[in-house]
């Protein structure tokens, strides 16, 4: 696609808020103040915020996995989610049932991940074709990341398959981030480039560098578009590294050395920001600004989440079936 | 007119496709071919867009309709098998059962499984997965023996806002006759046991085909002067206690009879209830029969030995009438 | 691979067997006298006698699915086996406690298959790596047979990248047969052909025509020979039509009268009869006594088995666990 | 030296790898990383063709590893976590479950199950998944509660031609210690239960993390006086039904404690196999106490209140203590 400035930018400023959430994240793990598990997306913010960033909430769907915060970010989630999430804020979105990268508001098109790898990818393809139904497409997309390891699991298989028969308007990114925890590509799988799966699922195939930002906003944001055309299910391989261990709790140093400091080990903000300063898209000051906006917002959704009530076991109701069931009971 | 437990359901599904948009069916040979046990036969013809063919990927097929009924939906899914559903299991129990407790949207799905034995099916083609689904929280499992709670009962899953679990019995399709769908007694809702067969000496407490064979036993004990009280929980999660603790409490006995493994499940789970709400009922200990602890086998002779039987049924009211 | 004179006539005359039995187990089915179900691989031979025959019993490893009584008797199974599973004979190598399609012989390098399609694939894997482990890999190939369906499974996915990944000396043959029982191929794929799968998961591929006899003999002969050579896992996909109903029970009404009357509807009993008699390779005479042989054969099994004792309740041990775990108790 | 639960685990694998050259063990991360619980630290170093990293494929793992069990070697598999194993359901109980019955080709394979619930953990990574794959013909299911016990018991699955489904408890890895492997009581074969702690007053049925919560209640109620006997099942699959039946024949009162949700499962087939064996034995209802039904939330305050805790036992031991 014909990348614009306005895109771009969109793109760089989810990633900069993101990194600087996560941030925080990590520090108040650090500090233990987060109820469970933290998984970061450092690295990879160019990627998945190039996806988030090119779809529209209330209108498309978006299914983000692990490292996905810059694409919540870019897709509009709210900053107060993810934190009321981590902190155990009875209002986050799950209300303290669930937690971290398993928040989502499935009817404001965010769909909530299980743990279980590879299982969105149906859930996104049943929506779509529930509105196909409905008669209301409206040249809505739905799209989803997954990792290199996720694509090992039948349920992504299955999901594929699934979006490609019904030639469903999805965009599927694989994050092919060289490592599943600490499990390298080379036991994961045995093709050259897992781009090489397009086709066997009959979906047109994009490759990108996934560190170079405004690559990932092109590319990813053009398979997008293509999707909104109609031109069928599109997949995207981009290639990076996960700059961090696979959580908080992890130091990653199972990557080796030569790995962290070949090209892809390179930071795509850092990328990013020379990219949109070179092109005259981003000046110094400007980016300043975000940044002290981000943090801003950053320090004021966990000043406010901190504040909030954990849920009590009290008012619980621990039903796992809705009313309407018991509607004809 | 008569009507089969077979038509019970693919008229079930007619009227929910006819009387709500929302509803859609999906599995796979559903579509033209009227599934494998024809119980679509002719739905796509009439709403073309709400009755489709899936490919052989039962997880996905889950996924797609817990996806479909988050979009406002009421997905029907056959599993070809109910025994193929151990494939979709994970969407099942850990995506759509968990969906409404973790967002608070619910998922109204229902998954019409074929179950249950028949001679000459074998390990593969012969299950009865109540058990499982109900263990998880968040499924409704409904287990109908009659042709009138076959199609009610289906309708009633359809309008759920929950993933419905819905075990229709093989042996029953083409075998089991009714007038109509009023005709077979009372109707109840789900949640509801029926007391099939009044009795005053034991009762019986089952579930979907089991419950004919159980009748066969009680009649058989007719003529040595015994009174076998049969009760049809039609949905093992909910599960009525209720209606079966009033019965031991008239009997003073309980077998519990289900056509699933021995460990644990259904018959296990009505013992324990029994015990803890209706302790000093009994008069002896209660009992349970269940096929037994090996892979269901294929040969009609070693399956007929495996499940219970009227004459094992009628073996082990014996023995419990005897103490 | 140079096709031999020896290697034709093995698979032929495998796949002449084959169909007559399956005619025997159909007409029998009809005469009400089959324990359960009877699915037939009619028009499959060429395809199945050819993986099944280039394999060698005792040495390697075959998982046959639905559509395998040729291979299975190219391979080497006894034909009892197959009779007496049928007919229901406690002495049939399932004992009455599985039927038809099922049975195996796992510790003769037979696979049992369970009815669930696609999970057999990282068995035979599984029973390749053990070897591997144990130094006895002897130049020993397996081989497994799926249809077009079950390549929509999340088991054969995982299968067939798990034995990508360990690169291990597999052929597995994809029978597309355009059908799924009722259900057409355009509702289980969108890829122009299933072999652009194969190097998604980096397999070497091939494609044949699975009604050209010969050419199945050679192609799918050759990708045993390359996986047996080291070359690593094979993919081949051969295109076909299954010449009869999913089952004995189902007319297959469903396929249509263009698809029948079709390239690949035709027949590839009569195409390689006349492709050996072109050659040579086979006379007439040869060919009856072939056929006469068979019909004996199969005509003593089914007497055999037929006079043979059906399973009794009263004698089975109804224990799914074996001794050995309670020689510690 | 003092070792713990986890160590145990890692120790039982050591002495497996070098005991039985037939021995491999394969799982995700499980290799130079050492497993996400670090239950195989350093084993790969040492045997590197033995300790294999898997890709993300719970159901290929189980495949891979029935196919290995054919040709003779004893796989242990790690599933990262028990929840996971929902993928690999379909290949356990109708693959490696049946393959003995229907071939009679065992296949001993072991499938390490880190189950249970911790804080903070959520519904996909708290799980116990014992009741499924009992209900299921086929498997051996061993769920040890002491460090002792997760020793030898893994050790002793491995041993065994069947496939077993070791169920280690993650909230005792680094919690539970002992001096030794052999410290903390009496050994005992599997399918053997252990009288934790004798008691008069009532017993308390139980297994795995839950055999301590459930000491932890008696000892809050021994001050006012009852004495509560503990049972650890140790294995719920053979369950030992004549140490319970024993334990209730001294005390005439039964609780059946398990951290899985409610409906069916070990605490319904204990109390059921009770009733039958030791009807006469009882003087109060038996009561049972499980999780909630409802999927196990993430918050450590919600999970607290889900799972028994050692005031919920107490609560229910004084409410079967008053009957
Ligand atoms: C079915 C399943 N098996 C195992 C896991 C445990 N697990 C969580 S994340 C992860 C690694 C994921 O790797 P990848 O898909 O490459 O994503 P990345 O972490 O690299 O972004 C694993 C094994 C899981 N979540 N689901
Ligand atoms: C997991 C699973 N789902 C459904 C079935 C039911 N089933 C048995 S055979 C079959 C069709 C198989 O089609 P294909 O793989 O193309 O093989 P073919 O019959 O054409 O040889 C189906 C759906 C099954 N055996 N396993
Ligand atoms: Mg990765
Ligand atoms: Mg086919």
């Amino acid at each position: 696609m014909d990348l614009t400035k306005e895109h771009a930018r969109k793109v760089y400023r989810a990633m900069v808020t993101a990194r600087l959430l996560e941030a925080k994240f990590s520090s108040l793990y650090k500090a233990g103040q987060i109820v469970g598990g933290v998984y970061l997306g450092k690295g990879q913010e160019a990627v998945s915020a190039s996806i988030g960033g090119r779809l529209e909430m209330g209108k498309d769907i978006f299914a983000p996995l692990i490292r996905d915060q810059a694409g919540r970010t870019a897709f509009g989630e709210d900053m107060l989610d993810a934190t009321r999430t981590y902190l155990g804020s009875v209002k986050g979105p799950m209300r303290g049932r669930d937690g971290n990268i398993h928040r989502g508001r499935p009817k404001e098109g965010l769909i909530a991940m299980i743990s279980h790898l590879g299982t969105s990818l149906s859930v996104l393809g049943g929506m779509l074709k529930a509105r196909q139904i409905q008669g209301r497409m409206d040249g809505c997309v739905g799209a989803t990341c997954i990792g290199d390891g996720a694509t090992s699991t039948g349920s992504f298989h299955e999901g594929l398959n699934y979006v490609a028969v019904e030639k469903l308007p999805v965009v599927v990114v694989v994050a092919d981030n060289q490592f599943a925890y600490s499990t390298p590509s080379s036991k994961q799988y045995a093709c050259d480039d897992l781009i090489d799966r397009a086709k066997g699922y009959g979906l047109v195939g994009h490759s990108v560098d996934g560190t170079d930002t405004l690559a990932c906003a092109s590319v990813i944001g053009g398979a997008v578009d293509a999707a909104r055309r109609g031109e069928g299910p599109q997949m995207v391989v981009a290639k990076l590294l996960r700059l961090g261990g696979h959580g908080e709790h992890d130091d990653g140093s199972y990557i080796p050395e030569e790995i962290r400091t070949s090209h892809y080990g390179r930071d795509c903000i850092e990328v990013g920001k020379a990219q949109l300063f070179e092109r005259g898209w981003l000046s110094e000051d400007e980016l300043a600004e975000w940044e002290n906006e981000a943090k801003r917002e950053v320090q004021a959704a966990v000043t406010k989440a901190q504040k909030e009530d954990a849920p009590d076991p009290y008012r619980e109701d621990w039903s796992s079936l809705s009313r309407g069931s018991f509607r004809n009971w | 007119m008569s009507v089969t437990y077979i038509d019970a359901i693919k008229d079930a599904q007619y009227k929910a496709l006819e009387s709500d948009e929302s509803v859609f069916i999906y599995g796979q040979d559903i579509g033209a071919f009227g599934g494998a046990f024809k119980a679509t036969k002719g739905l796509q013809d009439k709403w073309p867009e709400r009755v489709m063919d899936a490919p052989i990927s039962e997880d996905a097929m889950i996924g797609m309709a817990i996806g479909a009924a988050i979009e406002g939906m009421r997905p029907i899914i056959e599993m070809q098998f109910a025994d193929f559903s151990s494939v979709g299991f994970n969407q099942i129990v850990n995506n759509a059962a968990t969906h409404y407790y973790r967002t608070g949207v619910p998922v109204p799905i229902t998954v019409r499984m074929p179950s249950g034995g028949t001679p000459g099916s074998g390990p593969f083609h012969s299950q009865s997965i109540e058990a499982i689904y109900s263990h998880y929280p968040g499924c409704v499992v409904l287990t109908p023996a009659t042709v009138s709670d076959a199609y009610h009962m289906l309708l009633e899953g359809v309008a759920m806002d929950d993933p419905v679990i819905y075990c229709e019995h093989k042996l029953l399709y083409r075998w089991l006759k009714s007038d109509d769908y009023e005709g077979d007694g009372l109707r109840l809702p789900i949640g509801k046991a029926r007391v099939t067969r009044p009795g005053k000496h034991a009762t019986v407490v089952t579930y979907s085909a089991m419950v004919h064979e159980a009748v066969r036993a009680a009649e058989m004990l007719q003529s040595e002067g015994w009174e076998i009280e049969v009760v049809d929980l039609r949905s093992v999660k909910p599960l009525d206690t209720d209606t079966v603790v009033a019965s031991v409490a008239r009997t003073g006995r309980l077998l519990a009879v289900g056509e699933s493994f021995p460990w644990g499940g259904v018959t296990a789970e009505i013992v324990s209830r029994v015990m803890k709400e209706g302790f000093h009922l009994l008069d002896a200990p209660p009992m349970r029969l269940n096929a037994k602890d090996s892979p269901i086998p294929y040969h009609p002779k070693l399956w007929a030995a495996h499940r219970p039987t009227p004459e094992s049924i009628c073996h082990a009211l014996k023995e419990l009438l005897a103490y």
